[in-house]
């Protein structure tokens, strides 16, 4: 999860915060513009930044909600008098999140590499609107011939014509919105963004509704930018289509990566350091004054010269030097001075020692059940219950339909016929989110947690799902149950206390299984389907596991695949063979084992040596 | 392998003291001492698409003002030079690093229209002496025109203007328009129809094309279809290039003769070779002007450049032009701010393109030529119209 | 002593920052089968992984055949002699069948193929059969033979095999047993990674134990069998 | 012939060339994983490449035997200085790094070339055209280039599916660890797949220059597009990208005549459209 600053970041940044603030009072009208604009681009980079770096889509659209923005101060300003600000920045906002919300319903459908395309194609179709149409000045632009100011009534609080006073506005606005998406990506609601980013699949069977929360996110990361937008449109009373193209996306999409995605602060450290650099090798007489440190005169003009002319070669060089030399950003090489970030403390709470009483878990009916692929059908009109507070196991083949059934289950894929009912509800085809709502939770053949969140991080997400609604941006709701939960989680699964908050990836295969199954229960699902818990563990930690299915069986039903013979025999109450999708036999793990036909198509000699 | 990419603390210490340095450098000017040379802020494409047209304009002022000793109006000239990337979005920064940043006494600029367009804003702001040597964007100077910018290109619809007479002249009765199918296109376009249709021509249709998309076979089988007696196109550099090819490859020159402004052909003359035989455009400069400042002009450039001037490099020309004779009449000092509006809103002078003089709105009068691309040149036919003036629609000034 | 097929001296590998193998020495002489046991994270897989040279020892050493191949690529590692059959088969689903199977067919040091196509198909029968599928359209069971299958025809004259029965079918886990032994039969050298310890101790000549990165144990099968608490601290059974 | 159908055929056309311009793209894309901005600057580079090679060979088609190879070699150089270092790196870091190598080769075409529009002769042997309405011909350049681009997807499509170095190149696409294991030095098929991937773009651009003018920025729409085709079509896939390239081809000449006022846009709408559709392209497998 991401931390927060570390000293030496916030150091760094209330250093910035400093410079602009004594600006005004030594700089150049053009030194207060550049900081202005760079401020302005920094508002625009971190909302980018929690799109790319804190949800993990990679918009090549974003500057479509930036370009609006300020096309909306054109659209809301009187042809010879300022705009109210008060009116125009919610407009600019409303406007841009407006747009941001009919196109990411759309986009968000897809992902990766799609996403990026999808949301550039949205972004020239923006530009286009504006560039090859008459709507506000068409290709030429448009002027704001009156620079905004906040005024209530008759009285005017900020005059935006006033340089210092603007710049002083703009770094108020970089501040609050630094400090709302920091906010923003610590409650409940960031953290799930997080989780999204790492482990989408993961989310969606936990119960949260990953579309809606990227949506929400995009929704967020457009109505900033649509800000942001608003006050670059404010500097000089000038708009062009341009400001909506992908150059612009781009050129955002390189700060928050020279700056380093998914830090916040980062990527505002990369426009600063892109847009120095840029107008450095831009500029002759600076080139010149630079080279002046180390040769005469005449040739530091000469060289300033040509490199001036050139300029983007060495902007082109510094920008491949900056990826190789620090693949993680600016900001990774401060963070590798920073030392380690410190986690927040675990909340001090002992789960209530009361036993748990025998609680009535879900049962599952299926009932004919088909799922077919094109041609092949992988689940072949199977009908088995598992009653409550049971361990059930399947066993079967490799390609017998095992997963394809689970997945089926847990709304992954839709069935082709048949039907499910959990508690005699149907909840055939509804999505994964839905299913997991209603109490079913799943586990993964592949471990599948968020690698960066600790295991206290991860539980408290999948308790969270208990109450997953992607309006959650407070920590405060719900906020003891759930600790109660992840603490209850923590324990019954078997995590060490001194394990709980070491991030996922460097904790054993054996314990992030666990941690799965952790997550399960801190989920608060009732009924577990479980695909191979038991792979690659050795035979302690298959003891260990097997026992704790039978200790949560008390108050859940487990539906589990497994491979190991010997542990699933041990543990099931009943098990189910599938062989090529049909259902082969059902019954208690004795009936399996004297099984003739299970034994001809799949447990072959394993049956007979190890019947007693 | 995880050693390798450790840093050590004094290399970073290195870094951020070297980025430091170049942090600073931005805010870091020397201080201008009293009697200093005139700044002339230069805000021209130096890379891009354009990059040819800035070089063209720079090379040209570069040259009238050695020609003048280094001084214009007894001031000894320094240029700063901006690269804008005809890029619009980062158009108000560049203007301002010039006006705000470097502090230019004079600020010329620029080509493309939309970068001209946030630059007239913060010139108009700023009151600073502003010269036009290129952009046509018919707005300049007609609703948004001010006393402090002048334009010593065209407006986008004086070409269009006289291309339309001239077909007129011509014979020719009915036309179809391909064009880009943005500002500057949809002003030539204006212009075109104006004398065009005043003449009793009929347009078939107007058929245009995304900017700066340059697959013309789509329009052009259109075209054939229609089969108008001539096509009034406006594209430039490399897209005109392509559009003169792929017109000629599709055997329409052989049928419906191509009309346009002089930027279909400037530039790209020689490169078009045998396509652009018999295209006909009207533009305010030809190579082969009979006068002698235009002799000059191309032998002074030629030996100074080892290349020949387009219309560009002659823009550029007029613009030093135009601000050697304000300066003249108030000595150098540019704070006479008025006077120095009035000498050059006055001024009437023999340009390579012949006479030249401005309107109300400051856009030049000029006369226009009828030439027709002959193996790599354009060559003269006749004087198309005379004293092509652009209205002033809007201007405060008029 | 003859060349062993294969020797590691002092290997010492990390992941990120963790040290998984420390110090490692290992050797397997020509034709041997020398089974590999740990528990799960003890670095069994990223022993044979740095063997193949699919990662990069921090130190160490390894030879193949008498051949310094420290500095050596995997793909030099294959060519010579070397074939890795790894944990997740690493079969390629947009080639077909005969596709993987021939896709680094190649003669061994002596200019022979012991295992040509022909000897691969009637080794396993079920890839004859599919031999135009998909290699995504296998089974579990299927991937793994052909996986077997693909490594043979490199002609190596050593095989590291990586679970090689995970996920299996006990069915299916007997049938790649003996195929297995019929590789092992044939002369060439094999170290097995498995979790079934009773198929291990019939199949190998030698055991080695894996702890924390190091090698706690090397002998025969009836050494190991003979301690039992041996067999109860590493192997947790 | 039928104003239609001559769209149609100015459709198929602009589509054979645009897929020309993706098929490097998709390649680099699917088996390396790298998505390569500077895919364009290739292009412009061929283009100028075929210009300053026209005027000392006087022939398109030695300019195209002649730069290929040295393309070939350029890619080669690229990939060892400088996209090698980018396969275990995340998307974001080679947009940034192919971003900043197109900074660098546009700087360098203006350098070299400057920056006036040029153009490349046709052949004369395959100058004029067929005539095909009262006034219209179609070239016979562009007739041949067509050809030209069937030739080399039919060509491309067998190397990948019945050849040695095919099956090397997909293996690679779905697990380039194993195909290090089996022997093959990943490193070399990684090279080997960028230059050609370099080199499919310069031919496109070496091609093109005739039909084209040769000017400073050509490579950036032939860079969008080619990206829209590769999605289109589903990336790493030769047959996807030559269906998306001919659909997309047909759409935009449609859209000019059809819908001129949102002509721009129609290549970007249907894009949107194909994945929501088919989230992982046509031929594509999902992502």
């Amino acid at each position: 999860m991401l931390a927060r600053p570390r000293p030496l970041v916030i150091v760094v940044l209330l250093a910035l915060a400093a410079y602009a603030i004594a600006l005004p009072f030594f700089g150049g009208a053009f030194a207060l513009k550049f900081a202005t604009r760079v401020m302005i681009t920094g508002i625009f980079v971190i909302s980018l930044d929690l799109l790319i770096g804190v949800t993990g889509l990679v918009s090549f659209g974003h500057a479509l909600y930036f370009g609006l923005g300020a096309y909306s101060l054109y659209f809301i300003s009187p042809t010879s008098a300022p705009a109210n600000a008060f009116l125009a920045i919610p407009f600019a906002m409303l406007l841009a999140g407006t747009v941001a919300l009919v196109v990411g319903s759309v986009a968000v459908l897809t992902r990766g590499f799609y996403f990026i395309m999808v949301t550039l194609a949205f972004g020239q179709m923006g530009f286009s609107l504006f560039f090859d149409t008459k709507i506000a000045g068409g290709t030429d632009g448009a002027y704001i011939n009156v620079r905004p100011v906040f005024s209530l009534g008759s009285w005017q609080l900020l005059n935006f014509q006033n340089r210092a006073a603007f710049l002083y506005f703009c770094l108020a606005a970089l501040v609050l919105s630094y400090l709302f998406l920091l906010w923003l990506v610590r409650t409940p609601f960031g953290r799930v963004l997080q989780g999204i980013h790492h482990n989408e699949a993961r989310m969606s069977a936990l119960g949260f509704n990953t579309y809606a929360y990227k949506l929400a996110s995009y929704v967020i990361a457009g109505a900033l930018a649509g800000f942001a937008g608003m006050l670059f449109a404010a500097i000089d009373g000038y708009v062009a289509p341009e400001l909506l193209g992908w150059r612009e996306s781009g050129l955002a999409i390189m700060m928050v990566v020279l700056g380093g995605a998914g830090t916040l602060y980062g990527p505002l450290l990369g426009a600063i350091v892109y847009s120095l650099v840029e107008e450095t090798l831009k500029s002759a007489s600076e080139l010149s004054a630079f080279f002046s440190l180390f040769t005469n005169a005449a040739n530091a003009k000469w060289l300033g010269g040509i490199f001036a002319n050139s300029w983007s070669i060495p902007l082109g060089l510094f920008l491949i030097a900056g990826v190789l030399a620090a693949p993680k950003g600016i900001a990774g090489f401060i963070e590798k001075f920073a030392g380690q970030p410190k986690r927040s403390k675990p909340p001090e709470i002992k789960p209530e020692v009361e036993q748990r009483e025998q609680a009535k878990a879900m049962q599952l009916e299926v009932e004919n059940l088909v799922r077919a692929f094109g041609g092949l059908i992988a689940v072949n009109g199977v009908s088995v219950k598992f009653s409550s507070n049971k361990v059930h196991g399947i066993i079967g083949p490799n390609g017998a339909g095992k997963t394809t059934f689970i997945n089926v289950l847990s709304g992954a894929l839709r069935p082709t016929g048949g039907n499910i009912r959990l508690e005699n509800e149907e909840i055939g085809g509804q999505r994964p989110h839905n299913v997991a709502r209603r109490g079913l939770g799943r586990s993964y053949q592949r471990t599948n947690v968020i690698l960066p969140f600790t295991a206290r991080e991860n539980c408290a997400l999948a308790a969270q799902a208990r109450f997953p609604s992607p309006l959650r941006f407070s920590n405060s709701w719900h906020r003891r149950e759930e600790d109660e939960a992840v603490e209850r989680a923590l324990a019954a699964a078997g995590i060490a206390p001194e394990r709980a908050d070491i991030r996922a990836s460097n904790l054993s295969h054996g314990e992030q299984r666990q941690l799965e199954i952790a997550m399960l229960i801190a989920s608060g699902a009732k009924l577990l389907l479980l695909d191979e818990p038991l792979a690659g563990m050795g035979p302690e930690e298959t003891g260990r596991v097997t026992a704790l299915l039978r200790e949560l069986s008390a108050d859940h039903t487990i539906v589990l695949i497994e491979h190991d013979m010997d542990a699933i025999f041990a543990a099931a109450d009943t098990l189910t063979v599938l062989v090529e999708g049909r259902l082969l036999a059902h019954g208690t793990p004795e009936e399996i084992r004297m099984n003739g036909a299970v034994r001809e198509a799949y447990l072959g000699e394993w049956g007979q040596e190890a019947k007693p | 392998m995880h050693n390798k990419s450790r840093i050590t603390r004094r290399d970073a210490l290195k870094l951020a003291g070297a980025g430091a340095a170049v942090a600073a450098f931005p805010f870091a000017r020397p201080a201008i001492a009293q009697g200093a040379p005139l700044k002339v802020g230069l805000l021209l494409p130096y890379s891009g698409t354009f990059a040819a047209l800035g070089d063209a304009i720079t090379n040209a002022m570069d040259l009238y003002v050695k020609q003048q000793g280094g001084k214009l109006g007894g001031r000894t000239i320094q240029w700063v030079k901006v690269d804008d990337e005809s890029k619009p979005e980062r158009a108000v920064e560049n203007t301002s690093k010039l006006v705000e940043g470097e502090k230019v006494d004079v600020l010329i600029g620029t080509v493309h229209s939309g970068v001209a367009m946030a630059m007239a804003k913060i010139a108009r702001e700023a009151g600073l002496p502003t010269l036009i040597p290129n952009a046509g964007a018919n707005a300049l100077t007609r609703s948004q025109c001010a006393k402090n910018i002048f334009r010593t290109s065209f407006g986008n619809s004086q070409p269009g203007v006289a291309a339309g007479k001239a077909m007129i002249d011509a014979g020719i009765k009915t036309a179809v328009t391909y064009t880009w199918g943005y500002a500057a296109g949809e002003e030539s376009v204006e212009g075109f129809k104006q004398s065009f249709l005043a003449g009793g021509g009929k347009i078939v249709k107007e058929i245009r094309l995304p900017f700066p998309n340059v697959e013309f076979q789509a329009g052009l089988a259109e075209i054939a279809s229609l089969k108008p007696q001539a096509v009034y196109s406006f594209y430039a550099g490399g897209g005109a290039l392509k559009y003169m090819k792929d017109y000629a490859a599709a055997g329409l020159n052989k049928s419906v003769q191509l009309w346009g402004p002089g930027f279909l052909t400037d530039g790209v003359e020689k490169a078009a070779g045998e396509a652009g035989n018999g295209v006909k455009t009207a533009s305010h400069y030809v190579d082969t002007l009979d006068n002698a400042e235009n002799k000059k002009f191309r032998a002074d450039y030629n030996a100074a450049f080892k290349v020949f001037p387009d219309v560009y490099a002659v823009q550029g020309w007029d613009t030093t032009h135009l601000l050697d004779i304000g300066l003249k009449a108030v000595g150098g000092d540019v704070s006479k701010k008025d006077d120095l509006f009035k000498a050059m809103r006055n001024a009437k002078f023999n340009s390579p393109r012949g006479p030249f003089r401005l309107s109300a709105s400051q856009n030049p009068i000029h006369n226009f030529y009828l030439r027709e691309l002959k193996n790599g040149e354009n060559v003269f036919v006749k004087v198309a119209a005379t004293d092509v003036s652009d209205p002033t629609t809007g201007c405060s000034l008029a | 002593m003859s060349t062993p097929a294969i020797l590691a001296e002092n290997i010492n590998t990390y992941y990120g920052r963790s040290h998984i193998l420390r110090g490692v020495s290992f050797t397997v002489a020509p034709g041997e089968t020398v089974s590999l046991l740990g528990r799960n994270g003890m670095g069994k897989t990223t022993l044979l992984r740095t063997l193949a040279g699919l990662l990069r020892p921090a130190s160490g050493r390894v030879q193949l055949n008498g051949a310094d191949v420290t500095a050596a690529r995997a793909s030099a590692r294959s060519r010579a002699g070397l074939a890795i059959v790894p944990e997740g088969r690493g079969i390629f689903p947009n080639l077909t069948v005969a596709e993987n199977l021939t896709f680094a067919s190649r003669a061994n040091a002596k200019g022979e193929r012991p295992w040509p196509l022909e000897r691969i198909y009637a080794l396993f029968p079920r890839l004859a059969e599919r031999r135009h599928h998909w290699g995504n359209e296998l089974s579990g069971g299927e991937q793994q033979m052909l996986s077997i299958g693909r490594a043979l025809m490199t002609s190596p004259s050593i095989v590291l095999l990586d679970e090689a029965t995970e996920g299996l079918a006990p069915k299916l886990r007997d049938e790649i047993w003996a195929t297995v032994k019929q590789i092992t039969d044939s002369g060439i050298a094999a170290i097995i990674v498995d979790k079934n310890l009773n198929d291990l101790l019939a199949l190998a000549d030698r055991n080695t134990i894996m702890a924390k990165g190091e090698i706690v144990f090397d002998g025969t099968s009836d050494a190991l069998r003979a301690d039992e608490a041996l067999i109860h601290r590493h192997l947790g059974v | 012939m039928d104003l239609v159908l001559i769209q149609l055929l100015n459709g198929i056309q602009y589509g054979l060339l645009i897929f020309l311009a993706a098929s490097g793209l998709t390649l680099v894309f699917g088996i390396m994983g790298v998505i390569n901005l500077s895919h364009g600057s290739f292009y412009m580079l061929g283009a100028y490449c075929a210009l300053t090679l026209t005027q000392f060979t006087g022939d398109i088609f030695f300019s195209l035997a002649l730069g290929v190879p040295l393309a070939f070699l350029f890619g080669v150089i690229i990939e060892w200085l400088f996209i090698r270092h980018l396969y275990d790196r995340d998307h974001l870091q080679q947009v940034l790094l192919t971003f900043a190598l197109i900074l660098i080769f546009n700087e360098v075409q203006k350098i070299l070339w400057g920056s006036y529009p040029h153009s490349v002769p046709v052949p004369g042997y395959l100058q004029g055209g067929v005539k095909i309405s009262e006034l219209l011909s179609y070239p016979y350049y562009r007739i041949a280039v067509a050809a030209f681009c069937v030739a080399l997807a039919l060509a491309m499509m067998f190397v990948i599916q019945k050849t040695r170095v095919g099956r090397i190149i997909r293996a690679g696409e779905s697990n380039r660890e194993m195909v290090e294991a089996l022997g093959i030095d990943s490193r070399l098929l990684f090279r080997f797949v960028f230059a050609a991937g370099v080199a499919l773009a310069a031919t496109a651009g070496i091609v093109a220059s005739p039909l084209e003018s040769v000017y400073p920025g050509i490579g950036e729409p032939v860079l969008i597009i080619s990206f829209v085709v590769v999605v289109i079509g589903g990336i790493g896939s030769i047959k996807g990208a030559f269906l998306g390239a001919l659909l997309i081809g047909i759409a935009d000449a449609l859209g000019k005549v059809y819908f001129p006022a949102f002509s721009s846009s129609v290549v970007y709408a249907l894009m949107a459209a194909v994945l929501i559709a088919r989230p992982g392209g046509l031929f594509g497998r999902a992502a």
